[in-house]
Order: C-alpha cells, then structure tokens, then sequence
C-alpha cells in the first residue's frame, strides 16, 4: 500500500524513465495536516478576544502589539471590552477599527491579536478567523 | 450527587436503569475527564444501544489520544537523544507507555517528563532546537517558574501544537517535604524504547503527590482512579504496601500517599478503610458535581482553592503570589 | 443523535421545543450531549440577562449571547457539542442535499451562501441533509443526514418561503440578522436514510459565473481544514477523506445570484457521475 | 565527507494515496497525515532500501530517475530534514 502512488516504481527500470525535479532548496515539500477544531468551531460559534488577556495582569500594549507597563509613552491601554470575533475579523483584514476605537489604538490591539499565541485568552478565537475555507 | 455515580459505577457497582441516570453518569464522567476509562471498564457490559455508541467512540478516542501522546514522548526521545540523560514519562503518558490499567481509556494532555536537574539546561536547549517554544513570555511566569516551580515553563510545540512539562522534582521547590528526586530518578526503570518510567512505588507517590500537594483538587477523582489501578495492578505482590509506605516515607510524603490511599480505598475500593477528620471534607469536595456536570458548593472549592496554594508555598510567598495574581 | 439543554431561563427552551416540533423524540432519552445555558454570574440571570454556553464541551472563549437570542444560544451550544466532541462519522463543516440517491457536499467559507444554496434547493425537490454539518460515515462513505434548522443570515431571511417554519427573527446578533428555518418533513421524516455523494462544491456568492474543478488533493486539503475530527479519526479519517476525494468530483463555483446559484448546482449535478 | 544518516520507520507503517502530483501518507505510529511534494515522497521511498545518508539517497535516486534541476545533493539534504521534523524519518 505504501509504495503507490510514487510514480517511480516500476516506471524506473522501463525503457523510457521518469524526470524527477528536484526544486529549489528553499521549497517546502512536508505539509502535515493541523487539527482544525479551532477554526470550524469558531465559525459556529462568537468568540471573543479580550485584550490583554486576563492572565497578563494591567498592562499596556505597545504600538507592536507587546505588552508594557502601565504608562508607557506611546502604549494603549487595556481595550474597554473584548473585542469581538467579527470585529476582530474585519480589524486585521481590511483596518477598519472597532466601534469606540480610535486608528492608532485599534492597530496596536491587531498587532497585538497577530502575536497572541496557544494557550493565551483570544487564541482560539483569533486561529478560528485565520483559515480561509 | 451525580459524581458519586460514576465512582460507584467505576468501582464495580449497579448501573443506571433509566436515560437520567446515564445522562448524568456520562456528563460527569466527561466533565471529570474519566469518560475513556469508564467505557473500557464497562466493555462488554450490558448497556442501552446509544450507550455502547458512546462508549465505543470513547474508547476509539482514547485509543487514538493514546497514539498521539505516545508520538509526542517519542518525538522528544528523538530531540533528546543528543543529550544523553535520562527521560523519565510521567502520569498518563508513562501509564499508556507502559501498557498499565491506569492508562486503559486516560485522557492525555501535555507530555510530562522527569529529568536530573542538573541537565535542565541542555534539556531546554534541545528543545527548543527541535521546534518547542515557550508559551508565555512573561516575566514574572518566567522567574516565578525557573525559581520555584518543579517545573520549566511550559513549551508548546510549534507544529504539533502540544505542550511540555519538563520536571526536575515532582513538587515545587517551595513545598515543605522535598521529594529525593536522585532516588527517583535512579530507581526508575527503562522502557526498552529509550524512554523510562518512575518505580511502581514512585508512580504511586508522584500521583498522590500530585492529587494532594500539587493542586486544588481539580480532576482529583482522575487522579484518585490512577492511584486506585496502579494499586490493584501492583498490589498483589507481598510486602508492596509496606514498601510503598516507606518509598513515600523517604520523600517525605508518607502522609499524603496515606491519606490517597485512604480516599481511593473509600471511593472506588472497599470503602472500610477509616477516615481521618479532614477526609470527609476533601470526598465532598471530590464529588461536587451534580447530574448536569455542574460544579457545585462553590464555598468548598474556594476554600479548598486558597489551601491547596497555602500547601505549596511559605505564606510570605503565598501573599506575594496572590497579590500578583490579583493584579491581573 | 441527541442533546440534553438545560438552562437557567425557560426561554430558550421554549423556543427549541417550538422550532423543532415536528422533530421525533429520541426514543430511550439517552443523549450524546449535554449543553447548559447558565448566567455566567449569578446577577446575570436577572440583570441584562447573558447567556454563558457551557457543556460537555466549552470554548473558552465563547462570547455570551443575549437572552433574547437564547435560540442562538441553544443551537450554537450544540454546534459546539457537535465541532468539538464528535467521533462518530467525519465530521465536515459543509451544507448537503440529495435527491434520487445523490448527494451534493457544498463547503466554503462563512457567507460563501452554501446556506442559503442548501436552503433554497431544499424547498424545490432537494432532501436536506444538513445546514452546518455534514456527516460521513467511516465505512461505507455515505452522508449521514443532519437535518437541523437552518440559520438564515441578513438578506436570505427574506427568501425563505415557508414561513411556518420559520424561528423568531433575531436582530442584530453579532452576525447581523438571524432567523432558523426548520427543514421540512420530508428531511425530518428521512433523516435516518443515508446518501452517497456524487459532487463536492466550494461555491463563492457575489461574482460573475464561473465554474473550475478542483483537483483532489486541494479538495483534500481544504476537507481536512473544514473538519473538527479529521485528525481525531486516526487512520480511519485517512481512509475516508481519501476515498471521497478520490472518488467524487469537485468544482469550485462563483456565482452572481442565488438563480444563477440553482441553476448551477443543477447543471453540475446532472453532469457528474 | 559522510553525511547524517536517516532512517524511515518500516513501509507497513505508512499508507499513501497518491492525490494528483503529491502524495497524502498516513503515519500510523503518530497518527498524523502528511501532503508531500516531489521529490519528498521519492526521498522517502528511496530510503525503504534501508538507512543512508544524502549521497547514498541521490545515488538510489539517480538509478531510477532522471533527475533535473540543480544542487542535488543540498536538495536531498533540505528535504530530509523537513522529513525528519515530521518524524517521518530519523537520523541515526
């Protein structure tokens, strides 16, 4: 079962032999398959992304969308209510800010969704906006 | 009390004779992540038709966890194997590996190792070569864990997206009783597979300490299943229960490897085993689920919630932790 | 198929007992889910009530819904169930209908209008399958029908005919206006009758028509990423996706408007094998 | 100079189902399902003859195919590499 499928079998010791190119060093040739709970269950879902997330303790974002302490020059602070899946959506797809936010602001909170990772408040909701299907 | 069902049904007792009763049984068995182990205690059984499906897919899913959880030890075996020191598997992973009753049907979260401290650093460097990256980067997490946790930061991998554990001790430096963790790791006893497994005895007190040393009780009716089939699989052989008396002896946790043994006797074994005052308590807490798999008596677990952190450190750093917890 | 809701308010329910009325009770009471809608504070049953979707399975970050939108809230709670906890058959966030035996997957992105697609054929001789979920089953590679009421968003509210079997509508949910429509009883009554599938469509609303097929293992790639278990079944998810894709033609389709949308789909049907 | 060596876990462990020009490969041992492109999928049969390190796997490669492009041999190398972070092979 395992040897189908390479075209190679066979075929090489046939009169006429099959190319293999070799692509460039760069190119990925491994794609493993991610689970993808995450993204069907937010598109059946609303979640949310609170910003920061809980766990972070008051902090303030920075225009990158790190953390700082509270008082920063040039940080924002902690966004009045979590930001919404849809808001979320259209923030880091096309810009446009969240009611209540003004430009500045709402794009240190997209930069800060960017960089959010596993396990942190807003994760799942955040991967659930990224697939496109 | 719905919990009280699934650990009566667990340790052998009558089955639901209506839909509610296994509703609840299965939602609590789900909620307390025991719902795996259920359904292979209970293969064969005569069940309702819907049941056996839920069953089978259950045992079909732990199956299928356990492939994965194996996969993920091995795939740190492969990032380690430079390193040269002993990897020790821990709970779920090491009872799955194994091939222990106690991993028939456990859910298995993130891989937990055990390694010499003294090579933590090597260890961490290699897997973070290997694609493993921290969690969090934040830096009180950060000091708190390296100075007093048991524990690395948890890594998660990038790809995978499954989490490490990489323990040099099995309770926090900050814990009074000091397990030998030299002892545990020189009695530990190799796979076969590159891979090893703590002692029969340590694996026991690694899960009692866990249970009562290492948490709010939290998924303690797992944890107290664990310790019941490691000590039916192990307990036939003369003399064990003294032996395990005084390995727990050793690290200083005779007391609370009693007081698991105590429980798991009461919940899932024959229950005659003599309480000691606090017990009644820590079953009530154990239990409180209702048939809906909601948690309830919310005052019991808030208690029991700052107790089990009073356990793990000097209160002058429990103030500390929870003023930054507060903070957050 | 089974789900057990509780909920600290009786709105809810009400609504779900009045929506699916027509539907059979499961016959030993024996649910394969539990949701509960709670207050996610005590206050909050009271105050500006929120409904909290907990269950067998939660996601923690999961957006309260408004009481007023407990619908919302008791079918979201078992999509939930459904995305996160289901082993049985593979799971596929797709639309399906069928008709003379033939069944048609249809998958895309939110908004792509496989909803409405899977609505409207619905009403015009299709057997619904499923709105949300699709269903396909490990060893014979049938669709399992799914039959459960279709949420309509925004403008398709107003192409449902069957207005008896319409749900409350729900203004401005965070995604925008919603109102279920039960499927009828045709999809009701044969929803224990299994469907093989003959074509795989991505269709795309809102541009000019276009039809282009989609080579297997883009149609592999895209299944898996619209699967909650694939990577859960283990082999036996391998097999299955492998077979389907192997086996069903698949196109991608654009279209401008939901009648060119049918017309479409019904042309593409009568052509595949 | 010699190269690292790899391994593949045994055939038996892995299905293929070719799916136009790649190859989807279930993994039985990790339970996880993979999409390779050429010349991964050869790479990965070439080293069912048993262990070898890039020179050895071009040499197997050569007997068979014929092969165009360039830097072969950092070609291998790459994809081995990209083959052992999926744990489809291993090097020894």
């Amino acid at each position: 079962m395992s040897d189908e499928g390479l075209d190679g079998e066979g075929a090489g010791r046939a009169s006429r032999r099959t190319v293999l190119a070799m692509g460039a060093i760069a190119a990925s040739t491994v794609v493993t398959i991610r689970p993808a709970f995450a993204q069907a269950a937010g598109s059946v879902m609303n979640c949310q992304i609170p910003i920061p997330a809980p766990e972070a303790g008051a902090q303030n974002i920075a225009a990158d969308g790190s953390l700082v302490a509270p008082g920063t020059p040039g940080s924002f602070p902690p966004a009045p209510r979590p930001i919404t899946g849809e808001e979320a959506k259209a923030l880091l797809n096309s810009g446009m800010s969240p009611p209540g936010m003004d430009g500045q602001q709402a794009q240190a909170y997209a930069n800060y969704i960017r960089r959010l990772q596993a396990g942190t408040s807003g994760f799942t909701c955040y991967a659930s906006l990224q697939m496109p299907r | 009390m719905s919990a009280r069902s699934l650990v009566q049904v667990l340790s052998g007792g009558v089955l639901p004779h209506e839909a509610t009763g296994w509703n609840a049984l299965i939602a609590v068995a789900r909620a307390e992540l025991l719902l795996g182990s259920l359904a292979f205690r209970l293969e064969g059984a005569a069940v309702p038709a819907k049941v056996a499906a839920i069953f089978a897919d259950a045992r079909a899913q732990a199956d299928q966890g356990h492939v994965a959880a194996l996969w993920e030890a091995e795939m740190a075996r492969r990032a380690l194997a430079a390193v040269d020191c002993p990897v020790i598997l821990l709970k779920g992973t090491a009872y799955a590996a194994a091939g222990l009753q106690a991993g028939m049907g456990r859910s298995i979260g993130d891989l937990d190792i055990l390694v010499p401290r003294d090579r933590l650093d090597e260890v961490e460097a290699a897997l973070l070569r290997a694609d493993w990256e921290w969690v969090k980067p934040d830096p009180y997490d950060d000091a708190y864990y390296r100075r007093w946790m048991h524990e690395l930061p948890p890594l998660i991998h990038k790809a995978r997206d499954r989490m490490i554990d990489v323990h040099h001790t099995i309770l926090p430096l900050t814990a009074r009783v000091k397990p030998d963790s030299g002892g545990l790791i020189a009695d530990s006893i190799a796979l076969g597979n590159g891979l090893r497994i703590l002692s029969r005895e340590d694996m026991i007190v690694h899960a009692a300490a866990h249970l009562l040393a290492d948490g709010d009780l939290a998924g303690g009716l797992r944890n107290l299943w664990d310790i019941h089939c490691l000590r039916a699989e192990f307990g036939s052989e003369a003399g064990s229960s003294l032996r395990l008396q005084a390995r727990a002896d050793r690290h200083g946790l005779g007391s609370q490897v009693a007081r698991a043994i105590r429980l798991s006797d009461q919940l899932y074994g024959a229950g005659t085993e003599w309480l000691n005052s606090a017990d009644p308590l820590v079953v009530r807490r154990l239990l409180a689920r209702d048939g809906w798999a909601r948690e309830i008596r919310p005052a019991t677990r808030l208690g029991f919630y700052v107790r089990s952190h009073w356990l793990r450190m000097p209160p002058a750093m429990l103030a500390r932790h929870l003023w930054a917890k507060a903070r957050r | 198929m089974g789900f057990r809701i509780g909920s600290d308010w009786g709105q809810p329910i009400a609504v779900v007992e009045r929506l699916y009325a027509g539907y059979p009770k499961p016959d030993d009471g024996i649910a394969d889910f539990t949701v509960r809608l709670e207050a996610g504070r005590p206050w909050r049953r009271f105050v500006r009530p929120s409904v909290a979707i907990r269950g067998d399975f939660i996601l923690p970050d999961a957006a309260p819904v408004t009481l007023a939108h407990g619908l919302l809230a008791a079918e979201m709670g078992m999509n939930l169930q459904m995305a996160l906890g289901y082993r049985r058959h593979l799971l596929l966030h797709a639309a399906s209908v069928e008709r003379g035996g033939r069944a048609i997957l249809m998958t895309g992105l939110s908004g792509a209008g496989k909803s409405t697609l899977a609505m409207l054929l619905g009403e015009v001789g299709w057997r619904l399958l499923g709105d949300e979920f699709a269903l396909l089953d490990l060893e014979s590679g049938l669709l399992h029908p799914f039959p459960r009421a279709i949420s309509l968003k925004n403008e398709a509210i107003a192409l449902a005919r069957a207005t008896n079997r319409l749900g409350p509508l729900l203004e401005n949910t965070p995604r925008g206006n919603i109102r279920h429509l039960c499927p009828n009883r045709d999809a009701v009554a044969r929803m224990d009758e299994p469907a093989k599938p003959v074509l795989i469509l991505f269709p795309r609303f809102g541009h000019v028509e276009a039809v282009r097929p989609v080579g297997s293992a883009e149609v592999f790639m895209r299944l898996t990423q619209a699967s909650t278990n694939y990577v859960a079944l283990g082999r036996q998810g391998f097999d299955a996706l492998t077979r389907l894709v192997t086996t069903v033609s698949a196109k991608a389709i654009d279209y401008a408007n939901t009648a060119g949308g049918l017309a479409l789909v019904e042309r593409l049907s009568s052509e595949a094998q | 100079m010699a190269g690292r060596v790899y391994t593949a876990d045994p055939s038996q462990e892995r299905t293929a189902v070719p799916l136009e020009s790649l190859v989807a490969v279930y993994h039985a041992r990790s339970g996880m399902t993979h999409l390779l492109a050429p010349p991964a999928s050869e790479i990965l049969e070439a080293l069912g003859q048993g262990p070898g390190d890039a020179d050895a796997i071009l040499a197997r490669l050569e007997a068979q195919y014929e092969m165009t492009g360039s830097g072969f041999r950092e070609a291998i190398s790459a994809r081995l590499e990209e083959l052992e972070a999926s744990g489809l092979v291993q090097a020894k």
